[in-house]
């Protein structure tokens, strides 16, 4: 016990860092559930932590209430997104998606609200480990509670085959929509509390680098169930301290050590585990 | 001064055409997205960065490193496409293993270069002899590097046309079943494609080195989402919508600072992509159908 | 613990070069551990890697007596954080958390430093940063300082000095718009010159790794502006200056610390002649330990230090400072650097104000032919 | 399982369809009574798929009217006409290939309030003669004959009142086709209306109580098998070729 305790004590900020990029991959899980390989998680997690930021400077609104209404926002903003993709699939839609998260930035980067590059600093850190840790399991509570439901089967028909879906009745459109929407909602959710566990923010937490790592996450932890985004969440976050520790032992003291090794990692993952950590684990059971 | 900006773009644009030609072959072939292209980029610009320090000819170094940087195509596609495509793995698993090479090729790179910024001892395109042409301005080397990538692309517009090799990328492009079917070999066809791809990609990177006198290792991360709204602008797949789209690119950037939005120019060349997209989702030279995931 | 008093003196004899105490002196025997957050790696690489080299050459220094610890043995333990502030905040947590470490110097960016210095402020853990230069910094708590000028006290010297030599009507400015450190040049040049009544024609914002600036460069030339104030770090100044050249552009060239490398004569060449350079270091400068710094790390390194590595080894001869005067432990470190007055390092005689920012005075360089020199 | 409406059958009126400027149907009229089997019979291209497409809000007519009792189809997106009834089975099989059999057959009864019980889908798969195996396996993994059955399946799950059969014989060995024969007249007897699209003459003839024949979008016969046979127009036009 007093070895967790010391544990927390001296690594809080990456327990904390674990919490948020797993709600992040969660988030992008439940869009690529659909099939729709929708990237602008970053940016709608970008939309959450200012808002959310901004609640709590300016307005001195309380930490629940701001992150319900950046949920809020960011959800409706990734359902006015799936209107003018609609017509989009697969990489085209990748590509477009991406696109959006660079116009945020920009616009990030030029509003004064923002305090553009400079940032925003001074941020309430009241996003405390509990409060992450509840917030992940709500997410994966509610998604578990959504894969029994009749809206969980017709994400996977339009995952599957979206002509045959809509021969069973499934309205293609309206589960595109929800589905990013409820993505939204949850990057929401890990936007907010990435405001409020890291002090300040500026545009580039929020560009093609973060929606990389999201997608990694994502994608070697396994698409398909939510234990799958976690795991990979905890693995590229804890990539850099763990080859850290591995230098430090080796006494492999070159700079681009850690840098390969985690490359080397990733690669490794994804071709000996195409369907994620997670897959792996399955397949044995 | 519009007269000077649009010389700017065609210049900036030649260089991102020839970048995303490369790209787009590979998505043409394959359906995958190589983010590894720019890493490659990279790498090529360094390769001819020490060829040229060893005292070998500018125009030498350009070819060997695109060469060099072809292999490195071939090697990319054995490591971290090919495993995939024999299991059918999709579209994601490979953007994720392409990533994944990328992080590796940037170490390895930091590993022989250190962090510091490599220079040309020629100087970059800006110190060579300035050519006056009514009221604009260029440099002779400026002239060499847009000629270069021209003739970089017409060469590859010839394969593509008149090669059997060509014909082979075309029909596996066009139906990969149905191409295996007529006799492709489809494991050469699909290297070849990547060699090509990839020197071009390198081609790009050691013009871009030589443009700005300059090598680093993060110089591919401004040229890769750029070059994705360049393939996305003319049709993904599409050779020709590549290369109009990088002179479309390089104007609307031009033009968007010669108009005094510099501020906003990334957001006026995503905003461009996403709107076209969205009304015509195959783009300008795309012909064809949408996929699924 | 009580700390004995310190020697509260201005050293004027050269501190580093002689070694007043050696391997006898007063902490013989002691071991100081200080964390150094730098991005080796990453995007920033190329200013954290300076950094790491100006902390091994003063380790090397300080074993050698060259700087003056007490004898004590100082380790400086040199983590990247890969330009991701997620790991300069982890880092943070593990110096200030291991019982060990007596100060942390850095990060690299300041981006970095306002999520990580919080960290350091809520354990009460003295930091300082050595490049961190955005304005807020040391605001964020007690504990914090900083040994490097921030650009609000080094442009408008810049401007005034460029002012009243040139005596310019007009200007254009340039400068990063998603960097913290570029997008405040810009914000202090437009202050400072509009201050002194100068009309600034246009002004053009680019992006960090931007390599084309011709497009900005063309527009600023049809503006005619007498002077083109520059907020940008040295790889795109050079680049900037380099293709100005090219486009014929004859107006004044001046910047601030981003541009105070040997990489804009090296690269840029004739172009950069002339161009004003406002910054908190200068290598020609002939403090006895400036003098050594700049022939050491040349010799080591193979090319000449920047400001980026200027500053870190200043502040490594801060902490070999506060450890012969005692302080060992994170406490001694936060007190010391309280009640410092003035310490003589390779930036000449510094200070720490109220606010624990540096007290010294910027000096405006001029780019000539393979150097820098003093601007009069 | 009881039917959600009451079911008047299935009518197509004077249905015209073109793709770019392209006639593929042009004044098609039938209809599809409760219980009734009707065969669509025709040369390749002569509209029998565009007008499945038609009736399942895959394309929409240019001219004329699909209803379902008093529901006009021909204005509803392709989900709603599937959740008003209409189901159908493709051409090229289009299974969930990616998931279990089971829950093939599940997607069929999305349209429904209640989803579909592990017993429900045992009945269904065995309407369709499919018996005695791992309903968990997924649906790419199973031989050809055994997904076009899956596919009627799933169409059956959600007991439409029109089901649409596109060449539900293709790919069939002859007694898995033979076997078909008294799964579509089970449809039928459940008051199902059946489209009976095919090319096998002899299942056309052994199932439907009534024939329409198209060439180039047009009807150019229609009655009972033994009378469309005998159409000298026909002969010429479809059996003259094929036979």
């Amino acid at each position: 016990m007093n070895a967790l305790v010391d544990f927390y004590a001296k690594h809080s900020r990456l327990v904390d860092q674990i919490g948020v990029n797993a709600i992040m991959a969660l988030s992008l899980s439940v869009s690529l559930r659909a099939g729709q390989l929708a990237l602008a998680q970053a940016a709608f997690m970008g939309i959450a932590a200012y808002l959310s930021a901004i609640l709590s400077l300016n307005a001195h609104w309380p930490l629940l209430a701001s992150i319900a209404l950046a949920m809020l926002v960011s959800a409706l903003v990734a359902a006015l997104l799936a209107y003018p993709v609609r017509r989009l699939r697969g990489v085209f839609l990748a590509i477009a998606t991406i696109g959006f998260g660079e116009i945020v930035r920009v616009f990030a980067n030029n509003f004064s609200i923002t305090g553009g590059a400079e940032g925003l600093s001074g941020i309430p850190n009241d996003a405390t480990t509990p409060v992450i840790y509840v917030g992940l399991a709500l997410v994966a509570v509610a998604l578990f509670a959504l894969s029994r439901t009749k809206f969980a089967l017709a994400v996977s028909l339009v995952r599957e085959d979206e002509h045959a879906a809509r021969s069973v009745g499934v309205d293609v459109g309206a589960i595109r929509t929800l589905s990013l929407a409820l993505g939204g909602a949850i990057a929401g959710l890990g936007g907010a509390l990435y405001a409020h566990s890291n002090f300040f923010l500026t545009p580039a937490d929020f560009g093609f680098g973060r929606m990389e790592q999201i997608l990694v996450a994502c994608v070697i932890g396994g698409v398909t169930n939510a234990a799958g985004a976690v795991l990979g969440a905890g693995l590229i976050t804890l990539l850099p301290e763990i080859t850290r520790a591995v230098q430090a032992a080796t006494g492999a003291n070159v700079d681009f050590f850690r840098e390969l090794v985690t490359g080397v990692v990733l690669l490794g993952v994804i071709l000996f585990a195409p369907a994620g950590i997670s897959g792996l684990w399955r397949k044995r059971a | 001064m519009i007269a000077q900006q649009l010389l700017n773009g065609l210049f900036l644009g030649a260089v991102y055409a020839l970048f995303a030609v490369g790209y787009t072959l590979v998505f043409g072939v394959l359906d995958i997205l190589n983010l590894a292209h720019a890493a490659i980029f990279t790498a090529a610009a360094f390769a001819a960065f020490s060829l040229a320090s060893m005292g070998v000819p500018i125009p030498l170094a350009l070819l060997a490193a695109a060469v060099m940087a072809g292999i490195m195509g071939i090697l990319l596609d054995r490591v971290a496409f090919a495993p995939l495509r024999a299991r059918n793995a999709g579209t994601l698993v490979p953007l994720i293993s392409s990533i994944g090479v990328a992080i590796v090729i940037g170490a390895v790179l930091r590993g022989i270069y250190g962090v510091d910024e490599r220079h040309f001892a020629i100087g970059g395109a800006a110190a060579a002899p300035v050519i006056h042409l009514g009221t604009v301005r260029f440099t002779t080397v400026e002239l060499l590097i847009f000629l270069s990538a021209i003739a970089l692309m017409l060469v590859l517009g010839w394969i593509l046309r008149a090669t059997a090799l060509g014909r082979s990328i075309r029909a596996v492009a066009e139906d990969r079943v149905a191409a295996a079917l007529l006799g492709v070999d489809l494991e050469r066809t699909i290297g070849a494609t990547f060699f090509i791809a990839s020197s071009l990609g390198g081609a790009a990177g050691v013009l871009t080195g030589l443009e700005y006198n300059s090598a680093t290792i993060d110089m591919g991360g401004p040229i890769e989402l750029k070059g994705l709204a360049v393939i996305i602008l003319g049709g993904m797949g599409s050779v020709t919508g590549a290369v109009a789209g990088g002179f479309i690119l390089g104007a609307v950037e031009t033009l968007a600072i010669a108009f005094g939005l510099s501020a906003w120019r990334d957001a006026i060349l995503f905003g461009v992509m996403f709107l076209l997209l969205v009304a015509r989702p195959t783009g300008l030279f795309g012909k064809r159908t949408l996929r699924a995931a | 613990m009580r700390l004995k008093p310190f020697i509260y003196a201005v050293l004027l004899a050269s501190f580093g070069a002689s070694a007043a105490f050696g391997a006898g002196g007063p902490m013989a025997g002691k071991t100081v551990r200080v964390g150094v957050i730098a991005d080796v790696t990453g995007g920033a690489g190329v200013y954290g890697t300076p950094q790491k080299n100006a902390y091994d050459l003063a380790s090397d220094d300080i074993k050698a007596g060259k700087i003056d610890a007490g004898g004590a043995t100082v380790v400086f333990d040199v983590q990247d954080a890969a330009t991701d502030a997620a790991q300069a905040v982890n880092l943070m947590q593990k110096f200030t958390t291991d019982g060990q470490t007596a100060l942390v110097l850095g990060p690299t960016l300041s981006g970095e430093a306002f999520k990580a210095f919080p960290i350091a402020k809520a354990a009460n853990f003295p930091v300082m940063g050595t490049s961190t230069t955005a304005e807020g910094v040391t605001a964020i708590g007690p504990t914090v300082f900083r040994c490097a000028l921030a650009e609000s006290q080094v442009i408008p010297t810049t401007v005034k000095r460029t002012h009243g030599k040139w005596h310019y009507k007009t200007a254009a400015i340039i400068y990063g718009d998603d960097n913290a450190f570029t997008k405040t040049d810009g914000d202090i040049f437009a202050r400072e010159l509009k201050a002194a009544g100068v009309d600034v024609v246009d002004t053009e914002t680019f992006h960090i790794k931007d390599t084309d600036f011709q497009p900005s460069l063309t527009r600023i030339e049809s503006k005619h502006p007498d002077v083109i104030a520059i907020g940008a770090l040295f790889p795109e100044a050079t680049k900037i200056i380099e293709q100005a050249g090219k486009l014929g552009i004859k107006a004044h060239m001046m910047g601030g610390n981003g541009l105070n490398s040997p990489e804009m004569y090296s690269v840029a060449g004739s172009a950069s002649h002339g161009t004003v350079v406002g910054a908190a270091w200068y290598s020609g400068a002939m403090y006895p330990s400036n003098v050594n710094f700049v022939k050491h790390y040349t010799a080591k390194y193979g090319k000449g230090p920047d400001q980026f590595a200027a500053q870190a080894y200043a502040a490594a001869q801060i902490v070999a400072y506060l450890v012969k005067n005692g302080a060992t432990n994170k406490d001694g470190m936060l007190a010391g650097l309280k009640h410092v007055r003035v310490i003589q390092t390779v930036l000449g005689p510094i200070g720490f104000d109220a606010n624990r920012d540096v007290k010294s005075s910027p000096v405006i360089l001029s780019i000539v032919k393979n150097g820098f020199t003093t601007f009069h | 399982m009881a039917q959600t409406r009451v079911n008047a059958g299935l009518d197509v009126a004077d249905v015209s369809v073109s793709y770019g400027g392209v006639a593929a149907l042009r004044g098609v009229t039938m209809r599809i009574g409760p219980g009734s089997i009707v065969g669509l019979i025709g040369p390749n291209g002569a509209g029998k798929t565009t007008l499945i497409n038609a009736v399942s809000g895959v394309v929409r007519p240019g001219t004329g009217t699909i209803s379902l009792g008093p529901l006009r189809l021909d204005r509803l997106p392709q989900h709603l006409v599937a959740r008003a009834g209409v189901a159908r089975t493709y051409q090229n099989i289009r299974l969930f290939g990616g998931l279990s059999v089971a829950d093939n057959v599940r997607a069929g009864a999305y349209r429904l309030r209640s989803p579909l019980s592990d017993e429900g889908v045992k009945e269904l798969l065995a309407r369709v003669a499919v018996h005695e195996f791992d309903v968990s396996r997924p649906a790419a993994s199973l031989p050809y004959g055994e997904q076009r059955r899956i596919e009627i399946a799933r169409a059956l799950a959600g007991t439409p009142s029109v089901m649409l059969l596109d060449e539900p014989a293709a790919g069939m060995n002859p007694r898995e086709s033979h076997e078909l024969r008294s799964v579509i007249r089970g449809i039928a007897q459940r008051g199902t209306g059946v489209l009976l699209v095919e090319h096998d003459m002899s299942l056309v003839s052994a199932v439907c109580d009534h024939v329409v024949v198209l060439n180039f979008g047009e009807t150019i016969a229609s009655g009972t098998p033994a009378q469309v046979a005998r159409d000298p127009a026909v002969v010429e036009a479809y059996l003259g070729t094929s036979a």
